[in-house]
């Protein structure tokens, strides 16, 4: 067991133990290799399923909203970035939760660590230190997991949590702040060839929503594609719905998007979602100077203006 | 001849035997795509890919489109012309599907064909040789054997392709199956491959773990209002995944795309699991929570349509355990349900 | 083969505004072929689906009777895309129509019985096809007395206002009508009260008799247990669903409840039944 | 359309009733010529924009969508157009990212008095859309003319 885990535990012991929190929302172990899922924990004797690995990649802040008790969060970098958004938003009150906050060293890329052994069947997984073993019926290959993070992992700038009330292990080192050579190379690309990627991309999407219903911060109680009267988007699969639907729902989390990535990977088809949620982060810290999730005090950037934010992009005869 | 509902491809000839079949048929098999190993329509003998197990989509795409038109109209100063699209002339043949997924296509059959046949699925059903890829090496999400399949099963498919390693064994399962296995590419089986086979077969079903879904699962889900449903559900996110990509699911809406005159009716696949399914115009939602709607999935999967169609709703292909965003696993909840007493 | 999913046409002939606030409408519909209406034999209870093309389809119940054979009336309440489609069109406009869908009132079983029927608000409209196939000369003498109880929230949201003056003069039918509130202008003289209330004051008695229900899910709710106190059994119940419906030929899944399809197997239920479920 | 060569765009036109449609109703009663490819659609204020509204103009059928609203800082309702303009900078960005023709959204700011600025605005978003001609990116493909049921299917 790792010592996170074991920390982990013991915080939420002590917080249910001493009734300071009804409920702990925290990781356990999936039911196949390499998944882990979110987990519920109420009583004092169940808080030993609570587990932290190279897998609790899920954004546990999507369970917030809504509830009534007092919450015990575990929370690692993006998902203390998300609760700082929900808070902004008045859809949790800062007193109703309690952070657990986890430094977090990456999560793994489990669709590249199966690519990476063909697709093969996995069995079995073993976790030490950095070194990540796989064994299938023939076969047994090891990794350095480092290696094998996503890539949002990989230019994370906020792997401590942003705000805790516990902190379980050592704070992590953070790397220096984050550009955007990803946006970059996409937008000296033709454009025929971003129109022609993004089509692609909107191709393989067959509207279930995982996106939308994995992000902490898609909780409208009613979303702009299901409404009737008007019926914004078409239902179908479409590339001209299936954009639009991409786009907007981008666009509605633009400076609030906290780049966790629960939507690329609650997506079963593979769809590039963050390309445009990646685009938004950029422009937000460009024009606005706003990063999201980081500060409970700063205004959201479209709830806000300046007399000076940029024109150049209208018309002027 | 030993059976003459048996034979032979050697794997040498499995891809002149695919591009012959090209020459006239629509051929659908697992491919590449990226990452994703979809069954889609292949252009070529190489594009299949046959070891990889079961692909992202499952066989349903292929007689049930996500998205189909069901007709055409054109409305105009009182007068309204609707063309119903003629149905397809080809042939098509599902090649490499697994047996679960095949399986599934009984139950699509249950539902589609019967009373008031449905027309769309019909015509490309009548005109589908499903031709499948048995399970030597079963995944570690796949429980078919506890739903009456198994990874070699025959249900569904009209040929049932066998790894040996050099070659595949083919066994016919219908009659469209006994007439395909006439082409020149089989040879006749011999006493050693199918013993081969069936060693295998034994192999493969003894490597799966199967959950064990009791008995008791029937009588525990007459008790709609069991608090357990609450516990079961917390973590799901009410998105569509497990519904989209599972093989027997087959709810779906009609709906219209229109332009000023012209426009299409189009049905789509939905979901159990979205809250405008139930919706209705004043807003009451007969199944306002995840809860309601997650346990209607298991509801109409493993107690409806056991007695309204006399099959399961679910085959065991783990898709929905593998897809689930948050590993919310249909064979746990089925163990919990048949484990724990009513409350 | 036959395709269960394409509709034929239907011309609007009339369109009659039922209520005070203008939000329901009947059409009156007229078939533009002689096959078209002899295929659609149907029975009360039954529906048909509705297409305002580019709109999409709704379901609704039969409002004529098919002792009237040439038209086809429905009711629609103006809440949804395709009713407020409907309720924008105009005499001389063309719908799609399928159906008849569902299994409609089992009129066998109801042979020689006393009927009561109960209706509220506007889930009353099959009761009154029901009803006025009932009053036909031909079929009047084949079934025992009738009770109508009908109910709405206001005076001025009482449906087939002809009807139930037609209806009110005959002595072949006990028709009780009820409103949950008057104002004080609207002249109202009947009765006042919530239908579960008037249904145990008219006391019916279930003596070799049928009680039909249709109306808002909360008033079925509190008639069920009237009339079980008065002594009708479930199988003597009959209570006609609404759900959310697409296919209307039980292949959608939209509607299901338990092992049936409010759809094709529905939308009548005996209460024998829906308990099972 | 027209016969080929005589095609004009058609352009859906959200101005702020205060002051871009003041505006365009000025160039009218001024008897100043544009070109008559805008179908002018009236908003409360720029900040009623929804991104979805400029979406759903592209999905129908629209070749360009012009917002036009009141200049930064004389909004009728004091801000609405700096709420605005944030997002509409960040639209514009996003829809030039995803590859759309960058000229078919277009934003700009024309006041009341401002008949002439506002055709000489209609004329430069007709050129540039003209140059680009009918747009295709977008538009949802419903069967059309040629009722042909077996494409799209």
């Amino acid at each position: 067991m790792s010592q996170l885990t074991h920390e982990i535990r013991e915080a939420a012991r002590k917080l249910l133990r001493n009734k300071q929190a009804q409920l702990v929302i925290g990781f356990e172990e999936g039911s196949l290799p390499l998944r882990g899922r979110p987990c519920f924990i109420r009583k004092e004797e169940d808080v030993d399923r609570l587990v932290w690995t190279s897998f609790s990649d899920i954004n546990v802040a999507r369970y917030l909203a809504k509830r009534k008790e007092k919450v015990a969060l575990v929370a690692k970098g993006c998902d203390s970035r998300a609760l700082v958004e929900l808070i902004k938003e008045n859809q949790v009150s800062r007193d109703q939760v309690i952070i657990i906050g986890v430094p977090c060293e990456g999560m793994i890329d489990r669709p590249r660590i199966e690519a990476e052994v063909g697709h093969k069947a996995i069995v079995e997984v073993e976790e030490t230190e950095n070194r990540l073993t796989l064994k299938g019926r023939d076969f047994e290959k090891a990794f350095d997991r480092r290696e094998f993070l996503y890539e949002r992992c990989k230019a994370c700038d906020h792997r401590n949590p942003v705000l805790y009330d516990v902190l379980v292990g050592q704070l992590v080192e953070e790397k220096v702040r984050e550009s955007f050579p990803d946006v970059e190379a996409f937008t000296a690309l033709d454009r025929e060839k971003r129109w022609a990627y993004l089509a692609e991309e909107t191709g393989k999407c067959i509207r279930c929503y995982a996106c939308r219903n994995a992000c902490p911060l898609c909780y409208c109680p009613e979303c702009f594609v299901d409404t009737s009267q008007p019926q914004w988007v078409g239902k179908s699969t479409g590339l001209s719905d299936t954009l639009v639907f991409h786009l907007v729902r981008a666009f509605h989390l633009a400076g609030r998007c906290v780049a966790c990535g629960a939507c690329e990977q609650a997506c079963p088809m593979g769809v590039d979602i963050r390309k445009l949620n990646r685009k938004l982060v950029k422009d937000v810290k460009d024009l606005f100077n706003y990063e999201a999730g980081v500060s409970l005090d700063e205004a959201s950037p479209l709830a806000t203006f300046c007399a000076t934010d940029p024109d150049q992009f209208t018309v002027n005869p | 001849m030993i059976r003459e509902d048996a034979g032979i491809l050697r794997k040498e000839r499995l891809e002149s035997l695919l591009e012959d079949l090209l020459r006239d048929h629509l051929v659908l098999a697992p491919t590449r795509k990226g990452e994703l190993l979809l069954l889609e329509k292949i252009e070529s003998a190489r594009d299949v890919v046959l070891e990889d197990g079961k692909t992202k989509n499952s066989a349903k795409s292929a007689l049930f489109p996500q998205r189909e038109r069901m007709f055409a109209y054109r409305a105009e100063e009182g007068k309204v012309d609707i063309q119903v699209p003629p149905p397809a002339e080809e042939k098509q043949i599902l090649f490499g599907v697994r047996p679960c997924d095949a399986r599934g296509l009984l139950l699509l059959d249950a539902v589609f064909g019967g009373d008031s046949r449905d027309p769309y699925y019909v015509d490309k059903r009548i005109r589908t040789l499903v031709v499948s890829m048995a399970c030597v090496n079963p995944g570690p999400s796949c429980f078919c054997l506890s739903l009456g399949g198994g990874p070699c099963s025959s249900d569904g498919s009209d040929l049932v392709l066998l790894d040996l390693g050099d070659r595949y064994v083919v066994e016919a399962a219908s009659e469209k199956g006994k007439a395909f296995l006439q082409n020149p590419s089989f040879e006749e089986a011999d006493e050693e491959a199918m013993a081969k086979a069936e060693k295998i077969r034994k192999e493969a079903e003894s490597a799966m773990n199967p959950a064990s879904i009791a008995k008791a699962l029937e009588e525990r889900l007459e008790h709609v209002d069991d608090p357990l449903w609450g516990d079961l559900t917390e973590s799901c996110l009410g998105c569509g995944v497990c519904t989209y990509l599972c093989p027997t699911c087959h709810c779906f809406d009609i709906c219209d795309e229109a332009a000023a005159t012209t426009g299409e009716r189009i049905r789509i696949w939905d979901s159990c699991q979205f809250p405008l399914f139930t919706q209705e115009a004043s807003g009451f939602n007969p199944r306002p929570s995840e809860k309601e709607r997650f346990r209607q999935r298991i509801m109409h999967k493993f107690r409806y349509l056991p007695k309204d169609r006399h099959m399961a709703g679910c085959v065991g292909c783990g898709r929905c355990v593998t897809e689930c965003p948050v590993n919310l696993d249909i064979r746990e909840v089925l163990e919990k349900l048949s484990r724990a007493e009513a409350q | 083969m036959e395709n269960p999913y394409v509709p034929f046409l239907m011309k609007i002939e009339e369109i009659v505004t039922e209520t005070e606030d203008e939000k329901i409408k009947t059409f009156v519909l007229s078939f533009t072929s002689e096959e078209d209406k002899e295929r659609f034999a149907y029975r009360p209870g039954q529906f048909a689906e509705i297409s305002v093309f580019g709109k999409g389809e709704a379901p609704f119940g039969m409002a004529s009777t098919p002792t009237l054979p040439e038209r086809l009336e429905f009711s629609v309440s103006k809440i949804g895309v395709v009713t407020g489609a409907l309720h924008s069109m105009e005499k001389g406009d063309m719908v799609g129509v399928r159906g008849p869908l569902g299994n409609g009132y089992c009129l066998e079983a109801f042979r020689s019985k006393n009927l009561v029927l109960i209706g509220g608000g506007f889930g009353f409209s099959t009761l009154r096809s029901l009803t006025n196939y009932i009053l036909h000369e031909r079929n009047r003498k084949a079934y025992g007395d009738l009770t109508v109880i009908y109910g709405a929230r206001k005076p001025g949201l009482l449906l087939y206002r002809r009807d139930l003056e037609t209806w009110g003069q005959r002595t072949d039918l006990r028709l009780h009508l009820t409103v949950d509130q008057k104002d004080k202008e609207d002249g109202w003289q009947g009765n006042v009260g919530l239908v579960p209330n008037v249904v145990r004051s008219v006391a019916p008695s279930p003596e070799n008799a049928v009680a039909v229900v249709c109306g808002p899910p909360a008033m079925m709710k509190f008639t069920l247990p009237v009339l079980r106190d008065l002594g009708f059994s479930d199988e003597n119940i009959l209570l006609s669903l609404e759900k959310r419906m697409k296919c209307g030929i039980g292949k959608c899944g939209r509607c299901n409840v338990g092992s049936k399809y409010v759809c094709s197997d529905g939308p009548v239920f005996s209460q024998s039944e829906l308990v099972r479920l | 359309m027209k016969e080929s060569g005589t095609w004009e765009p058609k352009i859906v036109a959200f101005l702020c009733n205060w002051c871009s449609y003041a505006g365009a109703d000025l160039a009218g009663i001024s008897r100043i010529q544009y070109p008559p490819t805008i179908r002018i659609i009236r908003v409360p204020c720029s900040g009623r924009i929804d991104p979805l509204f400029i979406l759903a103009s592209l999905q129908k059928g629209a070749d360009g969508v012009l917002v036009s609203g009141c200049h930064p800082g004389e909004c009728h309702y004091l801000t609405g157009n700096y709420s605005a303009r944030r997002k509409f900078a960040l639209l514009k960005g996003l829809l030039e990212y995803v590859g759309l023709e960058e000229d078919r959204v277009q934003f700009s700011w024309v006041s009341a008095s401002e008949g002439a600025r506002f055709a000489k605005v209609v004329e430069k978003v007709t050129a540039r859309i003209t140059a680009l001609g009918p747009a295709k990116q977008l538009v949802k493909n419903v069967p059309g003319g040629s009722f042909d049921v077996a494409a799209h299917s």
